[in-house]
């Protein structure tokens, strides 16, 4: 067999956790390169990746490996990429080295706060961050549900370390309270994240139950199931089916999140560092969406469409409220985090309007709103690092003394208004043709969003950068060469991307193709037919 | 006689042990409520084998009998222990343990 | 040729790049840079229009796809060009204006510390407008249009320690967003309609959709330019986006990037012409606006605030012709260029006067000032002459077409335009000479003033100067414009013919003579005129502002249209908000957190059940089994 | 044993020649696990009595593990003879069942029970005494508390060797629990390891008055169960006229003739059958801590020596589950439909009461308690679908459940302050921050308690969950998840507090614990990520071991 591509892919940031949680204490510096040597590593093997996919190659899958696993439960260890998940791993590994740089310093111990020689918060903080890193990459090659299961549930105890342990140093509040809200907030991801888990758990054991009841033998391969399902030896009762894509949409849902299961996002990404806040919703949160993609539509079609009328119904509710929020917000970080929530009721939208623009444009959501968020939230660090406040209130006048941080956070702010030109656009443009050549009226409604996002962009900008130059603000210092090295690629990335969003269309075309086919849905027809040669010129 | 009057007998001894486990407070008392109980049950096995013309039942009664009796050994022990220490057989009086 | 005109969007796209992060070692250099550039891509205009005269009427459209930008199943989104007759007039208007305006910031901006920007800013946008209006489809239209949108909104809050000019650059933004949202409905709509948004299948095929859609597409776009172009409803960015540096109120809110609305409608005729619906509304907006604006402009104090409401005003005039169909694109298109001129002119003669005056912008501090700054005076003056319709002056040409043709509507509808624009012509008459004679006439009211802006340093009474040549040499060139443009174009109708292979043209004969209309026309510019000297120039301008007629203050306050705006959206959209966050911390996350408290509460009830008294176990216990035993049997039972 | 079987013998033999009584025929070979433990346990008594106190403790130690580690060793020869499967057959004339589930659960109770025993012989956590090193039993379990007699007993440096042969009774009652086939060989069981358990409650080093209520408490619920239980035994005598599990299911499933006409009046009579068979079942319930006989589980878990608490959870539990599973397979298969609406009702009601009374508990042994109650909920629910994949999942989960809370509760004894043990939870405030390593452990723990996949405790829950789905339980699956989601709370509240809140000052310290302890523990981290991440090969023995025997 060939070398085995996909795993090697999630075994090196594996390996990389555990080398740089076992460097020893003192060597803090050491840990981090080391950490940023193994995500480097990830990278490289995941350009491979994408370089090996062909995006024109027949069959659902490539670079597949399936070995026996847990035969009791009829598992098998599955992986395989389409042209979705290939792009989505290549946004992972490409986010997780920024977001190691970004976050070099938040780890380091305060001077004696370390009551023990062996407490390594630093060797923690990157080594999770692999660990994450790792379990993402899988849950977005398992082809087995189980498989995917597994880590889908497993990166939630890493994440959760990440954003109980390492908070912003205490500024605006004590201690105490710093520490209370933090460990609330990550109290809640867990568990929140964790009960969508559980009910998602019981949908698979039921999918178990079925496959073996009518298979004779339980499977969880999804390729073996779908290929059942055309065949025709798998029939689903309408009522299982539907309550088996419940069980699979709650947990995605929460994970995505959808409204009204979102409330754990802002306390989330409010209370983490903006790394970590940035590796909650430019990466985690994509499996969940990306799994809506995969799992949701494949396994349940005739479900996913009885239910597309109320989910497209609850993400036009995201867009808008989460805009809304987001205006309302005191919180720089709170602020970003409801902006996504608003930014993933684009995803599920585009997701569920069941076209080739919608889905295509959702997928390249994906990757664009990582990138996005990615440089919106870790500038909004950068800045808050600086003041030791996330409150709106506290700044003023940046632009005055910090030109060049400014800059770059007006450019993510405009890549997060998706602005003509960046990225961004290009998908939310996508997904809303595709929402609306099948439902108009959502499309309309889901455009209020674009106003909105101008809304609180704007007046973030404006409050925070703008205007007289406040106490506290004078005399900060601009972006370091550390953390332009962070951002200009990022930008450079966004700019790129809304130029020439090619490379990635292409590769992600025929996966979508293919999902569409699953779900047996095919484009709406323009009543103007227009023909080839005349649209060409 | 019907010797299904033993049965309901033993029942009747059974459930006074019950009752008596449940509304007495003195540990031995308690304690003896449930020999009671045990002695019901041999009463029981007894009617059964005479009902069921085999043996059984009288040899299962003769293990009961030690097995209460090993019960005896222990429990006094412990009830005599917990009797030093705190003065007092009322098992209401022990419940540091709660919630 | 074609590769030509992607360079044409690329030399101060360049520009802006270098610029902008370019960093501190251009300071100096910059404006020049910006300049130069601006200067190389209205060259290349040149050329290409030379290349365009080469050709004959027909063929002189030049198409180019560079490359395919977003393919996605059937959407098909190409980055390509498009440059007819139509286009080069922009492109022209545009790098031509934009090079002098460029040209006069050097000036007046040599103290701005940020100036390197400010030229950035210019590139981009100049990159973004010439974008527009060579793009060969609607979704790359769209780019330039948000692209102009991002450029005005950078250098309205130019001076962004003013927290004025801060909110007035994101009003801007996001009225504008409004409109775009107007503009990217369009284009889906015509995805699912033609399958496509190119202008060629889009435009060819019109005919073909049926009305209703062509309605709603037209109405969506409409709701496009009402943003870009500052029509009523979308109207109120435009006075506050004065609080930009002057010349980009010339270059910007003037010139060019408003009049994108009129572009795209007309751009667009062969939807609105099989959408009749839609044309009424389309002139509606026009009609209203050109009052709107001109009303507004009577009683504005502050001079480019004024001259806001007479772009308005104007720009009313221009979507009232596009509305009128055929018969009206080219003379739209006519008036936008001749406005370009002499607006543009205007505005930096303005600039030109808050420079001398440390930038006071309220006329009532103004006055006599002509024997100060002669040039400016002159230029001024023309540019007045020009906007009022003064026989022989560009401005005569241009709008006494565009009121021939609403008339030439026909019906009451006729009439009714026709009376809008002629009333329209007279109120311009009228706030223009109250601008002439309160800027440069009467007594100097000259006052001690605390400026806030950055641009100009210093305070205490104004020493009224001439400006320096690099300002003074655009405002001759535009003056030139403003004075001759409108003849040269109508001279055996050049502009009529270059113009017609695209937007095509239709004569329309008014009910009256079109000599009675000019004759019109000239009565009610004597009134407005006189009306003003009766006002302003026979007894002294009170230095603070009359209370007014009522008429007045409304107008003062535009209407009380910002004011609704205000009240409605503002207010709403807060308490709105508020209140949605209210909601989600109460009751969308009181649900999570009550679940989990009525959990903790239940456990701690349930706690007190193991009370540590081992007969109340036994009772469970005993309970427990009696509770087995009844179930069992129960289960036989059943 | 033998006794009872010779029973059997004698009155089938009573019939034609009373006068010579044919000696019982037993298969030592089969029988020897238990033999060997027993055998271990009385060899201890002797060591009490003979060796002089110096050399008891190593030499009870070596008698324990020896004894064991041979037992275990014979578990493995009987499996590898084939034992378990189709040579498995009834051993000791009916008394005995040598099969897959004995042997497996003998296997797990013998290994769990010889890391008990590590956590026994721990002698390196409390402060030495007098510079002798002692362990966590007091040092005369008959002194009063606190009174002269215990501080001279101290200083002599006694010390409680007798729990080694305690231990080893138990675990001898423990692995004939399982295998026992008829009703008086289980009810003789359930008292040979319930008693010696009753002692050891009372035996704490530390607060012994806790210790010695637990321990009054124990028994005399305990007893008071097994009257309950012996009760049922006596109606299903009646019923079937023979205590023997196969004879009892052959009168329910109706193959046999009823004997003579005068068993008419009771012989098949379903009310005996029904009321006898729930009074069996609640003596097994009481013992696995299923609601609501549940109520001893808290206080004695939290009164009795944190080694004890540890190997009764772990231990007691796979013998009762294991007792059960053949009560309920075996003897009233014929009854499933009347059973098994029952066990879903106690099933629900175990998983929601202890997960939700866990929630707010404050002590780290009675959150382990409640904790024990939930999962014998999951394993109830496993118990209730009666089919090859409910036995062998549930076998599969004991083997987890056993090992990680031995682990979790070794980690217990760890962590002291002034007073013993710091059991109370604020005291593990920051626990991560002063000792990295042991909060990790019992965080793995937890995570495994509560489910976690890469945890052999989600492997466990999903086979289980797997089970009952499949056999249509699904509301209980579904109350399954719920509850779990409820249990993950207190187990992350855990994690919480010993992760992300500041240290106190006058914080617990951990203690460096011996080999011994440490081996328990590492045994039971390495159980916990083996069975999580390639679970196969034991999914694969349990399904195996997944037939019992009639």
């Amino acid at each position: 067999m060939s070398f085995p591509l996909l795993t090697a892919t999630a075994v090196v940031p594996a390996v990389g956790a555990v080398a740089t949680a076992a460097v020893p204490a003192a060597r803090r510096a050491a840990a981090k390169w080391l950490a940023l040597g193994f995500s480097l590593a990830t990278l490289v093997l995941a350009a491979v990746q994408l370089v090996r996919f062909d995006p024109d190659a027949a069959g659902p899958f490539q670079l597949t490996e399936s070995h026996a696993w847990i035969k009791d439960f009829g598992v098998r260890y599955e992986l395989g990429v389409d042209g979705i998940a290939v792009v989505l791993i290549a946004l992972t590994a490409l986010l997780i080295p920024f977001v190691m740089l970004a976050g070099w310093h938040d780890a380091d111990p305060l001077e004696g706060s370390s009551p023990n020689r062996r407490w390594r918060p630093t060797q923690g903080f990157f080594a999770l961050i692999l660990m994450v890193e790792a379990m993402v990459v899988i849950s977005f090659e398992a082809t087995d549900v189980f498989l995917f299961y597994l880590f889908f549930e497993a990166m939630l105890i890493p994440m959760y370390f990440l954003i109980g342990g390492f908070g912003d140093r205490a500024g605006e509040r004590s201690e105490e309270e710093t520490a209370a809200q933090r460990s609330y907030a990550a109290v809640k991801f867990l568990l929140y994240n964790l009960a969508g888990g559980l009910i998602m758990m019981a949908a698979v054991i039921g999918l178990y139950a079925v496959t073996a009841d009518q298979l004779g033998t339980g499977t969880f391969s999804l390729q073996e199931i779908v290929q059942a399902r055309v065949d025709g030896r798998l029939e689903l009762p309408p009522v299982t089916e539907r309550a088996l894509f419940l069980g699979f949409f709650f947990a995605f849902a929460v994970k995505a999140p959808l409204w009204p299961l979102h409330t754990w996002l802002p306390n989330a990404m409010g209370e983490a560092t903006a790394p970590v806040a940035v590796l909650i919703t430019a990466v985690v949160d994509k499996v969940g969406t990306f799994a809506m993609l995969r799992f949701c539509l494949q396994l349940f079609p005739g479900a996913s469409k009885w239910a597309t009328p109320v989910i497209v119904a609850l993400a036009l509710v995201s867009i808008v409220y989460g805009a809304l929020l987001a205006v309302g917000q005191r919180d720089i970080k709170r602020l970003v985090a409801y902006a996504s929530i608003s930014h993933f009721g684009f995803i599920v939208l585009g997701i569920f309007a069941m076209t080739t623009q919608g889905q295509g444009g959702a997928t390249l959501y994906m990757v664009n709103h990582g990138i996005s968020t990615a440089a919106l939230m870790l500038v909004a660090g950068f800045l808050i690092s600086r003041r030791g406040s996330r409150l709106i209130a506290d700044y003023g006048g940046v632009q005055k003394v910090a030109p060049v941080l400014a800059g770059t956070f007006l450019v993510g702010g405009l890549a997060t208004l998706s602005l003509p030109g960046l990225a961004p656009f290009v998908s939310e443009f996508l997904v809303l043709v595709g929402t609306f050549s099948r439902y108009p009226a959502a499309g309309i409604i889901a455009t209020v969003g674009i106003v909105l996002a101008a809304l609180y962009v704007l007046v973030l900008y404006q409050r925070t950068m703008t205007g007289p130059v406040t106490e506290g603000v004078r005399g900060m210092p601009d972006l370091r060469v550390r953390e332009l090295v962070v951002v200009a690629p990022l930008i450079a990335l966004l700019l790129f991307l809304g130029v020439y969003p090619k490379p990635l269309t292409e590769i992600i075309d025929p996966a979508v193709g293919h999902t569409m086919s699953q779900v047996e849905k095919s484009d709406p027809k323009p009543d103007v037919p227009v023909n080839e040669a005349e649209a060409a010129k | 006689m019907n010797p299904v009057n033993y049965l309901y007998l033993a029942a009747l001894l059974f459930t006074i042990g019950a009752t008596g486990v449940l509304i007495r407070r003195n540990a031995i008392v308690v304690f003896m409520c449930v020999e009671l109980m045990l002695n019901a049950c041999n009463l029981a096995f007894v009617t059964f084998s005479r009902l069921h013309g085999n043996l059984d039942g009288q040899i299962i009664a003769f293990f009961t009998m030690v097995v209460a009796a090993a019960e005896v050994v222990i429990g006094l022990a412990i009830i005599v222990t917990i009797f030093r220490s705190r003065h007092s057989a009322s098992v209401d009086d022990a419940n540091l343990l709660k919630l | 040729m074609e590769n030509l005109i992607g360079l044409l969007v690329a030399a101060p796209l360049l520009g802006a790049a270098v610029l902008l992060c370019g960093g501190r070692r251009l300071d100096r250099s910059g404006p020049w840079v910006g300049t130069l550039l601006a200067a190389v891509s209205f060259g290349l205009g040149v050329v290409l229009f030379a290349d365009m005269l080469g050709r004959s009427g027909e063929d002189r459209t030049l198409t180019t796809t560079v490359f395919s930008w977003v393919p996605v199943g059937g959407f098909r989104a190409d980055v390509g060009f498009q440059l007819d007759q139509l286009s080069m007039t922009f492109v022209l208007l545009i790098t031509g204006v934009g090079t002098l305006i460029h040209l006069y910031s050097v000036g007046y901006m040599e103290h701005d510390e940020r100036r390197r920007r400010f030229f950035g800013y210019l590139n981009l946008f100049l990159a973004a407008m010439l974008l527009l209006v060579v793009a060969d489809n609607y979704l790359l239209l769209y780019v330039g249009w948000e692209g102009v949108g991002l450029a005005s909104y950078l250098l309205i809050g130019f001076w962004q320690h003013k927290p004025s000019a801060a909110t007035a650059a994101k009003k801007a933004f996001l009225v504008n967003r409004v409109g775009d949202m107007g503009l990217s409905v369009a284009i889906m709509l015509m995805f699912t309609t033609f399958g496509t948004f190119a202008f060629g299948p889009v435009l060819d095929g019109a005919e073909a959709a049926g009305e209703g859609k062509l309605t709603a597409i037209g109405l969506m776009l409409l709701l496009a330019a009402c943003g870009k172009s500052a029509q009523v409803p979308l109207q109120s960015w435009l006075g506050d986006a004065m609080e930009g540096p002057t010349p980009v109120s010339a270059l910007i809110h003037a010139a060019t990037m408003v009049t994108a609305g009129v572009y795209l409608i007309t751009r667009s005729g062969a939807v609105f012409d099989a959408a009749p619906t839609a044309q009424a509304a389309v002139v509606t907006v026009g009609a209203v606006t050109l009052l709107f604006g001109a009303i507004v402009g009577c009683a504005k104090d502050d001079i480019k605030k004024a001259l806001a409401g007479s772009t308005m005003s104007q720009i009313g005039y221009m979507i009232l012709a596009a509305g009128l169909g055929p018969v009206g694109y080219v003379f739209a298109i006519m008036h936008l260029v001749t406005h370009g001129f002499f607006k543009a002119g205007l505005f930096l003669g303005a600039g030109s006067v808050m420079h001398g005056m440390n930038d006071e912008v309220d006329m009532r501090r103004y006055g006599g000032l002509r024997k100060y700054m002669p040039v400016t005076f002159v230029t001024f003056g023309l540019g007045y002459l020009a906007i009022i319709g003064f026989p022989g002056l560009s401005g005569f040409f241009s709008k006494d077409k565009i009121i021939e043709a609403a008339f030439a509507k026909g019906g009451t509808e006729g009439w009714i335009l026709g009376g809008a624009a002629l009333l329209g012509a007279g109120i311009t008459a009228f706030y223009m000479t109250r601008v002439m004679i309160m800027t440069f006439f009467g007594e100097p009211r000259w006052q001690p003033t605390a400026s806030d802006s950055g641009s100009a340093a210093g305070s205490g009474a104004p020493h009224p100067h001439e400006s320096p040549k690099t300002m003074t040499v655009p405002m001759v060139i535009l003056a030139f414009g403003s004075v001759f443009a409108g003849g040269l174009f109508s001279i055996n109708d050049t502009f009529l013919k270059w113009l017609e292979p695209v937007t095509g043209h239709a004569h329309g004969n008014p009910p009256v003579s079109a000599l009675t209309v000019t004759a019109a026309t000239m009565v009610v510019l004597v009134l407005g005129v006189a009306l003003a000297w009766a006002r302003y120039g026979r007894r002294p301008v009170p230095v603070t502002a009359p209370r007014g007629s009522g008429l007045t203050r409304a107008a003062r306050r535009d209407l009380f249209q910002d004011d609704f705006n205000h009240v409605v959206l503002v207010r709403g959209g807060e308490h709105l908000t508020r209140s949605l966050v209210y909601v989600d911390h109460t009751l969308v996350d009181g649900v999570v957190n009550g679940t989990a408290a009525s959990v903790g509460g239940l456990s701690g009830r349930m706690r007190r059940l193991q009370n540590g008294y081992a007969r109340s176990y036994a009772v469970s216990m005993f309970g427990g089994a009696a509770l087995l035993i009844a179930a069992t049997l129960l289960m036989r039972a059943v | 044993m033998s006794s009872a079987a010779s029973v059997h013998s004698l009155w089938t033999a009573a019939a034609d020649a009373p006068q010579k009584i044919p000696a019982p025929h037993i298969e030592y070979a089969q029988l020897s696990p238990t033999l060997i433990v027993l055998g271990a346990a009385v060899l201890g008594i002797l060591v009490e009595a003979f060796l002089p106190r110096r050399t008891r403790y190593p030499a009870q130690l070596l008698l324990a593990t020896v004894g064991l580690v041979a037992a275990f060793a014979a578990v493995i020869a009987l499996a590898a003879g084939g034992y378990g499967t189709d040579k498995a057959h009834i051993a000791a004339m009916g008394a005995v069942a040598v099969d897959g589930p004995a042997l497996f659960l003998q296997g797990t109770l013998l290994l769990a029970s010889l890391i008990a025993v590590f956590t026994f012989a721990e002698r390196r956590l409390d402060p030495a005494a007098h510079g002798r090193r002692v362990d966590s039993f007091a040092a005369q379990g008959a002194a009063v508390p606190g009174g002269e007699a215990e501080q001279e007993a101290v200083k002599a440096g006694f010390t409680t060797t007798e729990v080694f042969p305690l231990v080893l009774f138990a675990v001898g009652g423990m692995l004939v629990f399982p295998a026992a086939n008829d009703l008086l060989t289980l009810f003789v069981a359930l008292e040979v390891f319930s008693l010696p358990l009753y002692v050891l409650c009372a035996l704490a080093r530390r607060q012994r008055l806790m210790s010695q209520e637990s321990a009054v408490k124990y028994f005399l619920l305990g007893a008071f169960s097994s009257a309950f239980l012996l009760f049922g035994v006596a109606l299903l005598y009646g019923y079937a006229g023979t205590v023997s599990y196969a004879g009892i299911a052959d009168v329910v499933s109706g193959t046999t003739r009823s004997v003579d006409p005068a068993l008419a009046s009771t012989s098949g009579n379903d009310a005996l059958l029904l009321i006898g068979g729930a009074l069996v079942l609640m003596g097994l319930l009481f013992k696995v801590g299923a609601v609501p006989f549940h109520m001893w589980t808290p206080d004695v878990y939290q009164g009795a020596p944190t080694p004890v608490t540890g190997f009764m959870a772990a231990a007691t539990k796979v013998a009762a589950f294991g007792a059960l599973l053949r009560l309920l397979y075996v003897v009233l298969p014929g009854l499933r439909w009347d059973w098994r609406p029952v066990m879903w009702g106690v099933a629900i009601v175990t998983m929601v009461v202890g997960a939700i009374v866990a929630v707010t508990q404050t002590d780290v042994k009675r959150l382990l308690a409640y904790s024990s109650i939930a999962h014998a909920g999951f394993l109830l629910a496993g118990v209730t679908a009666a089919s090859p994949d409910g036995i062998s999942s549930v076998l599969f989960y004991l083997v987890t459940y056993a090992f990680v809370t031995l682990g979790a509760f070794a980690v217990v004894t760890l962590v002291r302050d002034a007073g013993g043990e710091a059991t109370h939870l604020s005291k593990w405030a920051g626990l991560g921050r002063r000792s990295p390593l042991v909060a990790a452990v019992f965080a793995v723990f937890l995570l495994a308690f509560a489910g976690i996949p890469l945890t052999s405790g989600f492997a466990g829950k999903f086979a289980v969950f797997k089970a009952a789905a499949e056999s249509g339980a699904t509301p209980l699956v579904i109350v399954g998840v719920l509850s779990s989601a409820v249990a993950a709370f207190f187990y992350v509240r855990v994690i919480v507090l010993m992760f992300f809140s500041e240290p106190r000052p006058d914080g617990p310290t951990v203690a460096v614990p011996s080999a011994l302890t440490s081996t328990a523990i590492a045994v039971g981290v390495a159980l916990t990520v083996v069975l999580g991440v390639a679970p196969q090969y034991f999914l694969e023995l349990a399904g195996q071991a997944g037939t019992f025997v009639r």
